[in-house]
């Protein structure tokens, strides 16, 4: 897989931003039975995957993350009910916007992780770190651009009254 | 309230990196770690401590910040959702504000994960850098207090649920208990002896099921469900379905002449009470002790319900007019401030291992079925009986059906060895049979439990080590002939063998309800990989769970015996004491709050917020957050368009300033 | 008749071989070998282990403790007729059939088998009429089976191979497939290869060196 | 639905009745098998003792061969041969869940100018017949329903284990179901899935033959008029070494040994033939008469 321009001695450096009551538990349960994964995701914390902010991985992206992974409850599983879903609809946008900057899909990604999922942490990272080793460093480019774009017009807010989003994200 | 930079001076930043023992220091360079911190702007005191938790620890930060060296911590050291309140506490009680405090978690997210050491040192070293730059944008808050309703709902009537009622009701609090079968008791009241002592599981069970009935601050609703929970902690509503009976339960007196007066002359339904080894009328109590001794009409079997025209000899009969047809389902609704989940468990359902031939052959059983033959008052009057009625004159015991592997559940069930013993005593004592017991690995801790397999070892039970492979009916030999034939590995002696028995006890393993995870949901909490509810901490708070205010008893979060559960369902019992008689709860100030100037009016957080607390007030054409009724999940934050929303604790600048923090300098 | 020597029955550790295991191992999926609990799961559904000098689940301790040579040299291994019973029902998902052929593959490669089965004999014969044809020639197969290991049996035999010919179920005709050359290449590439597969185990235990 | 067929070895020798039996019943459906041009062994489980990985390469030329021949989106192969079934799962789990594995395979076929995608599932007959063409047609099709005949249906150890996943490894149902269907009555017995002793019948007689000796006598004791096999081997243990067995045990074994599709041919009233019941060791003579009724065999 190893791309002869890629750095043999890279290593990513992903964001994640964790929900509190899922995937942040599952993070600290992997921790408590030791399970040993890539050093290579720094986990920021907030109360529900429905606070992830488009512009939270836009400004990951820009200060120098190579990779962003987003982590809530399963869906039906919210604590707060439904942010999750939220986070799910503003995740397809984000991505397809990312990708329009030729920023590559691996580079972003949601995943559902509960409470007692330590081990799906530690295969997530894995993967991901894996993933992102073979897409190499993002390059200062994409990061200008990111720098440049008005970031607030490209991005929309999703949101609307619940009946008009029905049906999905993308 | 604002989070702009705090007027509390200029930012003056304490790091304290723990080494938590070796937990952290052994694969994190601590040293490096707080020297880095030390060269972090506004960061004026860095320090290394064994154990930052510890009270001299905590004295360490308090004196900083009496000493004016700082007003804003860092502690980096296990996950907040370990010791966040520890430390946040710790900088009160140093003068400053419990909010101008940040965690980094460097234990469970990198000593504890991490094997490379310049890596996990690294991390360590962003994770500092992003709570350092974060904190900086801190302000102090505070918190609100909400009033805690006395009152309590214990959901599930079984051993568990009614000791933490009664519990509960002797403290003088008005408890709502809440069961979904026509009578309290669960499992507990199909037993006929319990372990280790084998006394007599009704004799010791039905006083409190009748202490349950007569308690002056115990309201109890069997043949219910909750159909709906809504609120938090200290003010829950509570909505219950309450089933029709079809007997009306302030007047059935429990003398049992409709059931007599049946037209059925012979019981035809199966009996859900004895798992089916008897059969019940249309209207029956499930047993004679049953609490509330009042009848029940199961409409899909009773001739009225099925053809509108029995002559309803039972109403005939009753002289207290109690039975009526016209019942229907009530919801009651209730408040309380806390909740106690005594759920229970089911047994593994024996048939999914085709190897074990229950369901195929007769005699195989599950245990049970065979803890319900041998109970004096159940099917058979304590007789023990094969399917054609002799006696039988050999009995299998297979233990871990169901447990302990991967294709069922990989779980030890934690109750079945010992009660494998208790039926092969009972069994003993019964049938005089030839008893094996078949086992993995014999598990006896517990309080007189060791004694009690050395008393069977000594009551000429055969013990074969090894997992039963199968059972048949076909026949190697005369003797086995017309009976059934284990095969298994005697793994002490490395030979495989062939034990003709004329019966066989499944000890079925203990799994979660069926619909444990429908009522998880409704309860706003988490669940284990095996479905088991989820407490807060697996050892510092085994009866909390995620949600405050709602604890757990029994078997509900994983398998239990009879003296776990109780204990459970004390400890349960106290928490909810204790949270009731404290009066109020101190609420996270993590609300969202809004810059009504900011704000442009487009309603979008209107319909996103969950719980209504978001209002546009057309009067200052702004939207505005009703703290008291918001959760803190941030939504609405995130889909402000204006960045007029913002969130304690995690207001955008907050976080922005954490991104920064986590990749700027490793 | 038998007479009592007097032995030592203590295993050294320098007698074990605790490089075995991770050798085993290295089949795929092979690692789930170290979560035995020595249940007899296995040894209870076998139809064979009655016959074998150790139980599968006493081999399977057995390589975990690195008791190579006899592991190597038990009848076990060879009597495995590969129905899976074991596998399917193992609690802990261990692939049985397949440490047996793993442990197969490593006593014909070091000539530690036992003799007394021809097994090894019909795996090796097996092995080159597909590696020349490309199919598996039943009836030239079983002949020189019997010519290698007991030819006075073959009359016993005669029989019934005689009955398998009159029947048009066996000829002595060599069937082939048409592009053996492609399938020389296939094969031979990846001999060229010379892959060994390593457990996770000792992936693990370089890493943490 | 179009299906490729794989044969393998010993359908083409020993389980010849099998192959000429399950083409007819087939064709007798309108289900047209198109044998899989130049087809090599899967590998099968003598193979695997000496080189895994070369198992594994056979069984991707195969599939690679699927691949090419497959022009109108076939994605099915149809492999009546229990151990063949094993063999080419086995090798397509591998490729499936370990990559190194894939690696060295696609390097090899790359070298033979194959590829391979994976795109082929592998079925049994068996599951064809019962899960896509369905038990309906096959019991409208049964005009003459094996009335009165009592059936054990031996499915074997390969064919359930541990890749199918088309019926339960201890208690498979699928065949059952199928004389069921056909107007016959199969006999429950415990031993469905117990190994007939596989190789070892040739390499070590005394244990083989054992294990074939406790199906034999079992399905007798129960009053079985026949033994219904899936895989050529079954029936070759169970059938050829019946007068062995006899004089081994010194107990008169005398029961025959059918493959399903022989039994399916006879139910549909195909000729005997073609069925290759003339192959058989153990003669099964029985005919079935014409059911009355329009339609075909009434099943209860």
């Amino acid at each position: 897989m190893s791309d002869s321009t890629t750095p043999q001695n890279f290593e990513p450096r992903i964001v994640a931003f964790f929900c509190n009551w899922c995937t942040y538990t599952a993070a600290d349960l992997a921790g408590t039975a030791r399970m040993k994964y890539a050093a290579n995701v720094r986990v920021i914390r907030t109360m529900c995957s429905g606070r992830f902010d488009p512009q939270f991985v836009f400004a990951a992206f820009r200060e120098g993350a190579d990779a962003v992974l987003l982590g809530g409850c399963h869906p039906g599983d919210c604590h707060y009910m439904e942010g999750n879903y939220k986070a799910l609809r503003r995740f397809f946008l984000m991505r397809r916007f990312l990708e329009s900057m030729g920023i590559e899909r691996d580079r972003i990604r949601l995943e559902w992780i509960a409470a007692s999922e330590g081990d799906k942490v530690q295969r997530t990272i894995n993967d991901m770190t894996a993933a992102v080793r073979a897409l190499g460093p993002l390059s200062m480019e994409k990061r200008a651009l990111l720098h440049s774009a008005d970031l607030s017009a490209a991005i929309d807010k999703p949101e609307s009254r619940p009946a008009a989003t029905k049906g999905g994200a993308a | 309230m604002s989070a702009e930079m705090s007027t509390n001076g200029a930012p003056k930043v304490g790091v304290y990196v723990c080494h938590c023992g070796i937990n952290i220091a052994h694969t994190v360079d601590v040293n490096a770690c707080t020297a880095f911190a030390a060269s972090l702007p506004y960061v004026t005191v860095a320090r290394e401590y064994k154990f930052m938790c510890s009270d001299p620890g905590q004295e360490i930060i308090q004196q900083d910040l009496r000493d004016g060296k700082i007003n804003r911590v860092v502690v980096a050291s296990c996950s907040p959702l370990m010791h966040e309140g520890t430390f946040r506490k710790a900088t009160a009680v140093g003068g400053g504000n419990a909010f101008m405090f940040q965690m980094a978690n460097i234990r469970e997210h990198v000593s504890w994960v991490t094997l490379d050491k310049e890596m996990a040192t690294d991390k360590a070293k962003a994770l500092i850098a992003a709570a350092v730059s974060r904190v900086v944008h801190h302000a102090p808050l505070v918190r609100n207090r909400v009033p805690v309703h006395p009152d309590v709902m214990i959901v599930g009537g079984g051993i568990a649920g009614i000791h933490a009622a009664l519990t509960m009701a002797d403290a003088g609090k008005k408890v709502y208990l809440v069961e979904r079968e026509p009578t309290i008791g669960g499992h507990m009241a199909k037993f006929d002896k319990t372990f280790p002592t084998l006394d007599c599981s009704a004799c010791i069970l039905t006083p409190k099921m009748s202490a349950v009935r007569s308690h002056p601050n115990i309201t109890l609703w069997t043949y219910s469900e909750v159909a709906e929970v809504s609120g938090f902690v200290g003010n829950f509503k509570v909505k219950v379905r309450r089933k029709p009976r079809y007997v009306k339960e302030d007047q059935c007196v429990g003398c049992l002449d409709c059931i007599d007066a049946c037209i059925y002359k012979t019981a035809k339904v199966p009996d859900e009470f004895n798992v089916g080894l008897s059969k019940r009328k249309p209207i029956y109590v499930p047993f004679p002790q049953a609490t509330p001794l009042v009848a029940v009409i199961d409409p899909e079997t009773c001739i009225e319900f099925k053809t509108h025209r029995c002559k309803k000899s039972c109403a005939e009969v009753c002289q207290k007019d109690a039975i009526d047809f016209t019942q229907t389902e009530q919801i009651a609704e209730v408040e309380v401030g806390s909740i106690i989940l005594a759920t229970g468990f089911k047994t593994f359902d024996a048939t999914r291992i085709a190897r074990y031939g229950y369901g195929k052959y007769a005699n195989v059983y599950t245990s049970l079925e065979v803890e319900r033959m041998v109970n004096a008052a159940g099917p058979t009057a304590g007789e023990v009986k094969l399917a054609d009625g002799s006696k039988p004159k050999s009995v299998a015991i297979v233990h871990c059906v169901g447990s302990r592997d991967a294709h069922t559940n990989r779980y030890c069930s934690r109750v079945c060895c010992m009660y494998s013993l208790k039926l092969a005593h009972l069994l003993k004592e019964r049938t005089e049979a030839e008893v094996y017991n078949f086992y993995i690995d014999m598990r006896t801790p517990g309080k007189g439990y060791e004694e009690f397999y050395d008393r069977l070892l000594q009551e000429n039970v055969h013990f074969v080590r090894g997992r039963v492979a199968e059972i048949s009916d076909w026949a190697m030999e005369k003797q086995e002939e017309g009976k059934l034939t284990i095969r298994v590995e005697d793994t002490l002696v490395g030979v495989v063998r062939r034990i003709p028995v004329d019966m066989v006890v499944l000890s079925v393993g203990l799994e979660p309800q069926a619909d444990a995870d429908d009522v998880r949901r409704k309860f706003n909490i988490s669940c284990s990989h095996e479905g088991w509810f989820l407490e807060r901490h697996p050892k510092l708070a085994p009866v909390s769970t995620f949600t405050d205010g709602v604890f757990l008893a029994g078997a509900c979060q994983g398998p239990k015996d009879i003296p776990d559960s109780v204990a459970q369902a004390g400890a349960a019992a106290a928490e909810a004491l204790a949270l009731i008689d404290r009066g109020y709860v101190e609420l996270e100030p993590n609300t969202a709050y809004s810059r009504e100037e900011l704000c442009s009016s487009c309603h979008t957080c209107v319909a996103l917020c969950p719980y209504g607390a978001i209002t546009f007030d057309t009067t200052k054409h702004a939207a505005v957050v009703n703290g008291a009724l918001c959760k803190g999940c941030g939504t609405c934050v995130a889909s402000c368009p204006s960045g007029a929303l913002q969130q304690n604790l995690f207001t955008d600048e907050q976080i922005f300033e954490e991104i920064k923090g986590v990749l700027k300098y490793v | 008749m038998e007479q009592w020597h007097g032995w030592d029955k203590v295993s050294y550790e320098s007698d074990l071989d605790h490089q075995f295991a991770d050798e085993i191992t290295s089949i795929p999926g092979g690692e789930k070998l170290f979560s035995c609990i020595q249940c007899g799961t296995c040894s209870g559904m076998c139809p064979l282990s009655t016959y074998m000098d150790f139980t599968p689940r006493q081999i399977v301790a057995m390589i975990r403790a690195g008791f190579r040579g006899e592991v190597l040299s038990s009848y076990t291994t060879w009597l495995c007729a590969s129905c899976y019973s074991c596998t399917v029902a193992c609690p802990q998902e261990i692939k049985i059939t397949e440490i047996m052929y793993a442990a197969k593959r490593i006593a014909l490669r070091d000539g530690v088998h036992p003799k007394r089965f021809p097994a090894q004999v019909l795996a090796g014969e097996f092995f080159d009429g597909v590696q020349r044809t490309g199919r598996s020639n039943e009836g030239p197969l079983l002949f020189r089976l019997f010519l290698k290991t007991k030819p006075l049996k073959m009359l016993g035999y005669a029989g019934l191979g005689l009955g398998l010919f009159r029947r048009g179920r066996i000829s002595a005709k060599i069937e082939s497939i048409k592009r053996k050359g492609e399938l020389r290449t296939l094969l031979k590439t990846i001999e060229n290869e010379h892959w060994v597969r390593r457990s996770p185990r000792s992936e693990h235990k370089e890493t943490t060196k | 639905m179009k299906y490729l067929y794989y044969p393998g070895c010993s359908m083409k020798s020993t389980g010849k009745p099998y192959e000429e039996s399950m083409l007819a019943v087939f064709s007798a459906l309108n289900q047209g098998l198109e044998e899989l041009v130049d087809w090599n062994c899967c590998g099968a489980t003598a193979y695997m003792s000496i080189s895994e990985l070369k198992a594994f390469a056979l069984s991707a030329r195969n599939f690679a061969l699927a691949e090419q021949q497959a022009v109108n989106g076939e994605t099915n192969l149809i492999v009546p041969c229990a151990a063949c079934y094993l063999g080419l799962n086995k090798a397509q789990k591998n490729l499936e869940e370990h990559k190194d594995i894939r690696a060295i395979i696609d390097k090899g076929l790359a070298s033979a100018g194959l590829s391979y995608t994976g795109r082929f599932k592998v079925r049994h007959p068996l599951d064809v017949l019962v899960n896509d063409i369905g038990l309906e047609t096959i019991q409208k099709r049964s005009i003459r329903p094996l009335a009165g005949l009592k059936v054990a249906c031996y499915y074997g150890c390969q064919l359930v284990r541990p890749y199918a996943e088309f019926d339960d490894a201890h208690e498979p149902m699928v065949m059952d179901r199928l004389v069921t269907a056909l107007g016959g009555t199969p006999v429950p017995w415990p031993l469905k899935t117990r190994c007939c002793g596989g190789s070892l019948t040739g390499t070590i007689p005394e244990v083989g033959l054992r294990l074939s000796y406790i199906l034999l006598r079992e399905a007798q004791q129960r009053g079985c008029d026949v033994i219904a096999t899936a895989c050529p081997l079954c029936q070759f243990n169970l059938e050829c070494y019946q007068p062995k067995v006899s004089k081994m045990y010194k107990e008169r074994i005398d029961i025959p040994i059918l493959f399903f599709s022989q039994l399916m041919g006879l139910a549909f009233g195909l000729d005997r033939r073609p069925l290759g019941l003339h192959r058989l060791f153990v003669p099964f003579d029985r005919t079935f008469p014409v059911a009355a009724a329009e339609g075909g065999a009434h099943v209860g």
